[in-house]
């Protein structure tokens, strides 16, 4: 060590929520003008330990110092004046205000605020040029994607005069260049001197971009050490404390009878976009059709349509029979019954009730099963916990009791709840949205296989996912989607990150 | 993430709120000179001190659950239903209309066609802001707010015009000696001991504790109830699990504006033994700060109800025997509903944090 | 003791509960007795408050307002040793002293007033809630506003629906100001704490008001042509002092035997001219003789001047 | 309808109106704050009566409007402590605001006056008057402009014109200040506010407290203007009708005193059955005429379809359980 001061230190931080205790007495030490990684498991307390330094939450113990100096973080304007910047997991972002005023929010100048736009306009065009960050200042932050959403949140930090940024989970919602884009703007940013924290968990970012490494586990700092030093199975192990297979292992495809079609599928939505333009694709048993893209490009909406909750034109066969989509004669009730299950993209919101009960969560969609009634008027509650046990033991949820509610089980846990329910009704199509969106390693690996294993017994399966390594390695056929069209349909034996990249960004003809 | 073990939840913070309320109220009686124990020693006395005083705790409870329940069953379906006290008011009128014109040969089966007749009437005038609300996306607040004022209007246009007895009053005439109910003196008539003289409390106290239960099976254990807890609870996965939104609102109000609705077979048909202007009397109102203090669930509304009877007949009992104005009962009733419903957690952190402190030690 | 019931308005409405009020306090003030008294919250209490004041031993029990008559009825045959007194309403029972009103031959002897004092040849009406009891003052006050000139337009409002209307003198300054903007410029307000708003606003815009009830022309003095005066002070302070040996049977109090009538104080004696008061005098006269009959909204509900 | 009838109809729009915009205006500044506020009946209500009370007990009707705000204020610091503090149910609050001042009103004034839950008349001093404009009177003669401007628009308290110049007012507020994208930001997403080192909890108290201010002004319009004294529930249900006035505006400021001119036009209307009467060619049953204004309100929210309200609005802020 030279005698230059870590740009962040930490000390024996600890925090609580509750009865849960997030972050264990943790230290840590960032030197200046470095990319420092930070990985783990879901919940392992990344974010809450990010938070602490941000001054968002406040830590039970434990002290921090900036530049070898001691600080007392007491909210994020004491951050903020430390030089600390942070891009949240989920953006903190006024959507109904442009980028300008979202970046001035905080920092303005004086009463007015018109000084204060102006000046901001100005110093925009001067970081804009300096790092790379175009935005477009006029812009209203629900009208732009995502990687612009995320510059905004990083010209935020640095119109704050940040000297060390933290990023948490930046990449989860890009596309290969866009992640590309952001590295290169951490490449600058850390050229200029700026410090940055990242926290991933896609190792391989972790091996591309940083200096050094910590792992953390349960509450608990379990190791750092220098990038060059380690590779991604032993990270992986660090994790999750097991070694974790990074591959899916699967035999070639059994490809059996066509079991969905669609065609020209056209959705308009309440705002009147034009959501789906067009779309035509089958899927046949014992078959992945990977759908690949940037979030937002219409593959929501062909999940609603196909899970029998947005109406649309156009037409599907399901088993060779018509199925309607004027949402007059059928809806989310009646495809289940005609063998499709769905695990949808944002399990959050829509695949579980957060504050049900795991076994009433496992009747969720299927409430007018057969087996769930006890007579013509009740539900039958014991049956419905009895099955939830079953499916518990054998999905391997963690910890194993039907009467938690379901906000009470870590993200990968609640995604093997929605799982459990989907594969169990042994459905002819599984329609599968971002299946380890925010998953660790360890719960990615189970959930794979579990996927891989349905459509071996030959279940035809969509899988919509916007992380190109999950596509490429599950997917037996991949379709593209941009704007609403499929742009292509390459085999993944064939293809390539950088040639479906393309494709996500609406350029064809790559080098097929 | 559960902090505190169960029973402080259903027990120890409500029994403090109400003490701290207590306290408040204890103070502003205070504040004008009267003496607050005597006070509360009336108050008890009067409503719980003789089967009279049970007999009328208990009609105003009556009222209460019903209503309570309405606001309930609305809240689970995270639909805030102001409009009680015109769903009753409606119900009153369908109770008047059936009991009026058609000639019961019994009360059991007035009894069966004044509370169809409420329900239906109740759940009428809840369908218009509920289809407002599921259709057009019309704000449920407001919508429910209006349709008391018309309700009101409306049978204020029936008891001075068509409805309206003979004489001076806006009321409809007596109803038939057949449609009277049972009222608790009759029911505990034990010969030489007589109880519950003179006490409104009739028959549909049990109709409400039926009620109770009804609304407990079906929220709990039905398909419809496990579905309004879904919408409630989240709208977009209802949608996911193929719930119909619109269905939902509709039935979740209708349900809820019958229930109100059938508070009208207690003070209507049970108590007046006729239709007078504002029947309804501000209970649809009461049964927001009963629902509320219940946890929307069906047990806790019956409790609340039963205190907020209390409150009701101790409070007039206080009004008849002291000098302190009606209008305190007011100021008791909101302090309770800010202590027990808005201000929880001001209970509830410091008793959370002191539960864990006692769990690590 | 006696014992008062007064009705949901509560006892210091300043019109009908309040005169009720002041006669008891009379009596109290005169005899040095004392008195027990309760304002009701809610319709279920009537029946309680009249039994527990029977049970309590009170004697005679003096109820004001006509919506206890029907609780009355069924309690007064427990109680056969009480005595009661229902002011407003009719209650056949044989230990019930039954009290009305002739409130439309006091609103048609302020309607002629109000007929007469009028330049723009316009007086209007407000009253509260919509019920039968106040267009029974409407109506009689149009019929006595017709007599004395043929020619003169009525105009009544009613405030609202709800017991709100009673409460509301917000509503009842706008609906006075529209009135004086038809042209009125006399007013007779029948309308609680609504009145308030009324008398205030017809002083604020220089017009004439008519209180109720009560003697309302001090409340403003000099700008309050005259109270439709409804002795509901007579009618307690009578029965109190009758005691236990209270007369019961039916009393009808009209302008014949002084139980409705006008006021006449300092207040307003500039603003009654002599043509006026012999006038009124004289239709009195016919009234208390039975040559004048006034029409009673409430014997048929309809009134032959004015639409309600 | 001649324009008598117009500009009497109109001139009573105004002042029924008023109240509305104030208790609306109070509305928006919370509910922009993302705190929901069905208690703007009760502050009214107390504001009312304690403006009246300090206005007749010293006769000075400045002081009575601030001791009408003072109540307000108490009011709003129990709603900001319940919701924002406490993180309780912003809407089971303001109906524990709503009944506390209908209950709390009516006895302290029994206590304090022995009038029934009334204050004395007031009189002099103790009220507000209306004012002329310059050159009303002169200008009183110049056909219709004239009369517009003598009739309409001259001749009202002071605090109409202070309710209708806030209208400008907020809308600089909310659109030209820091303070004014700060309140917006909180009640669309209190994290972003809070990331960008503003205190959610500040910015919201203040929200409340501008929304005692403004409902404090329109209880001492409805007791110290309007009328002459303090009855009980005078307020009359006005805080509910603004609340509907605020929905239906979108909460928008300018919108905002449209719609309250809206709401105080159909009141206006329903008294005059005789305008209505001739405008549609029959008499309305007296019933019918006294909703309609409930009615139409009805019948205008169905055709403006979905009001969205700020994002935040009506959840308190937690950032940790
Ligand atoms: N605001 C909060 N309130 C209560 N508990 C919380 C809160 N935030 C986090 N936790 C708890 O703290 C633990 C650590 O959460 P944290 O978000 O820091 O994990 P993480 O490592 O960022 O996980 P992920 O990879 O899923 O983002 C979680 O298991 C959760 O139980
Ligand atoms: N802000 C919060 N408040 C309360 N509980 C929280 C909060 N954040 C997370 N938790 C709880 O922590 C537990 C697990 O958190 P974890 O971070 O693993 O969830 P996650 O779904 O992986 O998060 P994300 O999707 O953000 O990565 C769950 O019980 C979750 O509800
Ligand atoms: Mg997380
Ligand atoms: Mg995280």
């Amino acid at each position: 060590m030279t005698d230059i001061a870590p740009a962040i230190e930490l000390k024996g931080i600890s925090k609580s929520f509750g009865p849960v205790k997030a972050n264990k007495d943790i230290s840590i030490r960032v030197m200046p003008g470095t990319i420092h990684g930070i990985i783990g498991e879901n919940g392992a307390g990344k974010s809450t330990l990010m938070s602490i330094l941000y001054g968002f939450y406040k830590a039970d113990a434990g002290e921090v110092f900036i530049g070898g100096e001691k600080k007392n973080i007491t909210d994020s304007q004491a951050a903020i004046a430390a030089g600390i910047g942070m891009v949240f997991q989920h953006f903190k972002l006024v959507e109904n205000f442009t980028v300008l005023e979202n970046i001035v929010l905080g920092a303005e100048d004086s009463g007015l605020l018109k000084p204060s736009l102006a000046r901001a306009r100005r110093e925009l065009k001067s970081l804009a040029d300096e790092y790379e960050l175009n935005v477009d200042p006029d812009a209203v932050i629900q009208d732009v994607g995502v990687g612009m959403q995320q510059r905004v949140e990083i010209l935020k930090a640095l119109y704050r005069k940040a000297d060390i940024l933290i990023l948490d989970e930046p990449t989860g919602v890009l596309t290969p260049a866009e992640a590309d884009h952001l590295f290169r703007i951490l490449e600058n940013l850390r050229r200029e001197g700026k410090t940055i924290i990242l926290i991933t968990h896609k190792l391989r970012e972790i091996m591309d971009i940083t200096d050094t490494v910590s792992v953390m586990r349960r509450g608990e700092m379990t190791a750092t050490v220098k990038t060059s030093e380690t590779n991604p199975p032993h990270l992986a192990e660090l994790m999750v404390g097991r070694k974790v297979l990074l591959r899916v292992d699967k035999a070639p495809a059994q490809i059996g009878r066509k079991i969905l079609e669609v065609k020209d599928l056209n959705v308009t939505d309440a705002k009147g976009v034009h959501r789906l333009k067009g779309i035509s694709f089958d899927v046949h048993a014992g078959e992945i059709l990977g759908i690949a893209g940037v979030a937002g490009n219409g593959q929501s909406e062909l999940l609603e349509v196909l899970g029998g909750y947005e109406k649309a034109t156009g037409s599907i066969m399901m088993n060779g029979e018509a199925i309607d989509l004027t949402g007059a004669k059928s809806d989310g009730q009646s495809r289940r019954k005609r063998g499709i299950a769905h695990v949808p993209e944002d399990r959050q919101r829509e695949g579980l009730i957060m504050d049900f009960h795991a076994w009433e969560n496992t009747g969720f969609g299927y409430h007018h099963d057969e087996k769930y009634q006890k007579n013509a008027l009740f539900m039958d509650n014991a049956a419905l916990k009895r099955d939830t046990e079953e499916k518990m033991a054998r999905f391997d949820v963690r910890p194993p009791d039907p009467n938690l509610a379901a906000k009470s089980f870590s993200g990968g846990n609640q995604q093997k709840i929605v799982l459990a329910r989907e594969i169990e009704r042994n459905p002819d199509l599984l329609l599968i949205g971002q299946p380890t969106r925010g998953v660790d390693i360890g719960a990615i690996e189970f959930i794979h296989q579990q996927i891989v294993a349905l459509r071996d017994q030959g279940k035809a399966i969509l899988l919509v996912s916007v992380e190109l390594e999950e596509i490429l390695s599950l997917s037996d056929r991949i379709a593209v989607m941009f704007d609403g069209k499929i742009m292509g349909e390459r085999m993944p034996q064939n293809t390539d990150e950088k040639e479906l990249g393309l494709l996500m960004a609406g350029m064809t003809g790559g080098h097929s | 993430m559960d902090a505190l073990p169960k029973w402080a939840d259903v027990i120890l913070i409500p029994v403090i709120s109400i003490l701290l309320a207590a306290v408040l109220s204890a103070l502003v009686i205070l504040a004008i000179g009267e003496n607050p124990w005597d006070a509360l020693k009336l108050m008890v006395d009067g409503a719980l001190g003789s089967t009279y005083g049970w007999g009328y705790t208990i009609y105003y409870a009556t009222n209460f659950i019903f209503t309570g329940l309405a606001v309930a069953i609305a809240s689970q379906a995270k639909l805030f239903n102001i409009g009680g006290e015109g769903q009753a008011l409606l119900g009153g009128l369908g109770v008047a209309v059936v009991c009026l014109y058609i000639p019961w040969p019994h009360w059991t089966l007035a009894l069966l066609g004044a509370a169809a007749a409420a329900a239906l009437f109740g759940a009428a005038w809840a369908a218009i802001p509920a289809f407002l609300q599921a259709k057009r996306g019309s704000h449920i607040v407001i919508t429910t707010i209006m349709f008391n004022f018309i309700a009101a209007a409306l049978l204020n246009y029936f008891l001075i015009g068509a409805l309206k007895a003979p004489g001076m009053e806006p009321a409809t005439a007596k109803f038939a000696e057949t449609t009277h109910l049972p009222s608790f003196q009759d029911m505990f008539n034990f010969g030489e001991t007589t109880f519950f003289r003179g006490a409104p409390a009739n028959v549909t106290f049990f109709v409400a504790l039926a009620a109770c239960v009804f609304v407990w099976a079906l929220v709990w254990r039905t398909r419809l109830g496990y579905e309004i807890r879904s919408f409630g609870e989240s709208e977009s996965a209802a949608k996911y699990a193929g719930i119909n939104p619109t269905k939902i609102i509709m039935v979740t109000m209708l349900i809820s504006g019958a229930l109100a609705g059938m508070m009208a077979i207690n003070n209507v048909q049970g108590e007046a033994e006729r239709l007078v202007l504002n029947a309804a009397e501000g209970a649809g109102f009461i049964g927001i700060a009963v629902a509320l203090m219940g946890r929307n669930h069906p047990f806790g509304v019956l409790l609340a109800a039963l205190l907020f009877g209390f409150l009701y007949q101790g409070g007039a009992e206080l009004a008849l025997w002291t000098s302190i104005p009606r209008e305190l009962i007011i100021v008791i009733q909101a302090l309770v509903i800010l202590f027990t419903g808005a201000l929880d957690n001001m209970v509830r952190m410091p008793l959370a944090r002191l539960f864990l402190a006692m769990r690590r030690a | 003791d006696p014992a008062i019931l007064f009705d949901l308005g509560g006892k210091f409405d300043k019109s009908f509960n309040e005169s009720a009020y002041n006669g008891a306090e009379r009596w109290a003030a005169e005899t040095g007795g004392t008195y027990a008294e309760v304002e009701i919250q809610s319709d279920a209490q009537r029946e309680q408050a009249i039994r527990r004041f029977a049970e309590s031993g009170a004697n005679p029990i003096v109820m004001a307002g006509f919506s206890w008559a029907t609780p009355l009825a069924e309690v007064a045959a427990d109680y056969p040793d009480t005595k009661f007194t229902i002011i407003d309403m009719v209650v056949d029972a044989p230990n019930v002293r039954s009290v009305v009103f002739n409130e439309h031959e006091g609103s048609y002897l302020v309607g002629m007033m109000a007929a007469m004092a009028s330049e723009t040849g316009t007086v209007s009406f407000v009253g509260g809630m919509d019920i039968p009891l106040i267009r029974k003052f409407a109506c009689g006050y149009a019929q006595g506003a017709m007599a004395a000139n043929p020619d003169v337009t009525v105009i009544s409002n009613m405030t609202g629906t709800t017991p709100a209307a009673w409460n509301d003198p917000v509503k009842g300054s706008e609906l006075t100001l529209a009135q004086i903007s038809q042209g009125s410029d006399v007013v007779f307000a029948a309308a609680g704490g609504t009145g308030v708003g009324v008398l205030q606003t017809a002083a604020d815009s220089d017009i004439l008001s008519i209180g109720v009830d009560a003697n309302q022309n001090y409340l403003h003095s000099g700008e309050v042509l005259t109270s439709m005066m409804k002795r509901v002070d007579n009618a307690v302070y009578e029965a109190m002092s009758q005691g236990e040996m209270l007369e019961t049977g039916f009393n009808v109090m009209g302008v014949a035997n002084e139980g409705v009538g006008y006021a006449l104080d300092e207040h307003n004696a500039e603003l009654v001219s002599d043509e006026m008061k012999a006038a009124v005098d004289a239709a009195a006269a016919e009234m208390a003789a039975g040559t004048l009959v006034v029409h009673d909204y409430s014997s048929d509900e309809t009134c032959p001047a004015l639409d309600f | 309808m001649d324009l008598a009838t117009l500009l009497q109809m109109l001139d009573a729009t105004l002042r029924l109106a008023t109240p509305l915009l104030l208790a609306c205006l109070a509305g928006l500044y919370s509910e922009r704050a993302g705190i929901f506020d069905i208690g703007l009946e009760g502050k009214m209500l107390a504001a009312a009566f304690l403006s009246a009370a300090i206005a007749s007990v010293t006769g000075n009707v400045w002081l009575g409007l601030l001791a009408g705000i003072g109540a307000s204020m108490a009011l709003s610091l129990i709603h900001g402590l319940a919701s924002i503090t406490f993180r309780g149910n912003q809407l089971i609050s303001g109906v524990a605001i709503n009944f506390l001042a209908a209950g709390l009103t009516v006895v302290v004034a029994q206590s304090w006056f022995r009038q029934g839950g009334r204050t004395p008349q007031l009189s002099g001093d103790a009220r507000f008057d209306s004012i002329t404009l310059p050159f009303a009177e002169t200008l009183r003669d110049v056909p219709v402009l004239g009369t517009i401007y003598y009739e309409l628009i001259s001749g009202h308290t002071i605090l109409v014109y202070v309710a209708l110049l806030l209208v400008p007012v907020t809308w600089w507020v909310l659109y030209r200040t820091r303070f004014g994208l700060r309140l917006r930001a909180v009640g669309e997403n209190p994290a972003a506010v809070d990331t960008a080192g503003v205190s959610v909890v500040g910015l919201r108290f203040a929200a409340v407290a501008i929304c005692g201010v403004l409902c404090g002004i329109a209880g001492a319009y409805l007791a110290t203007a309007l009328q002459a004294g303090f009855t009980k529930d005078m307020s009359a249900g006005r805080g509910y009708i603004a609340l509907a006035a605020l929905i239906f505006a979108k909460w928008r400021p300018w919108y905002a005193l449209f719609s309250c001119l809206l709401f105080g036009f159909l009141q206006a209307m329903a008294l005059r059955s005789d305008v209505v009467a001739d405008v549609i060619g029959f008499a309305l049953n007296g019933q019918l005429l006294d909703v309609l204004p409930f009615i139409l309100v009805v019948v205008l929210t169905g055709f403006v379809g979905k009001a969205t309200g700020p994002k935040a609005g009506g959840q308190a802020y937690v950032k940790e359980r």
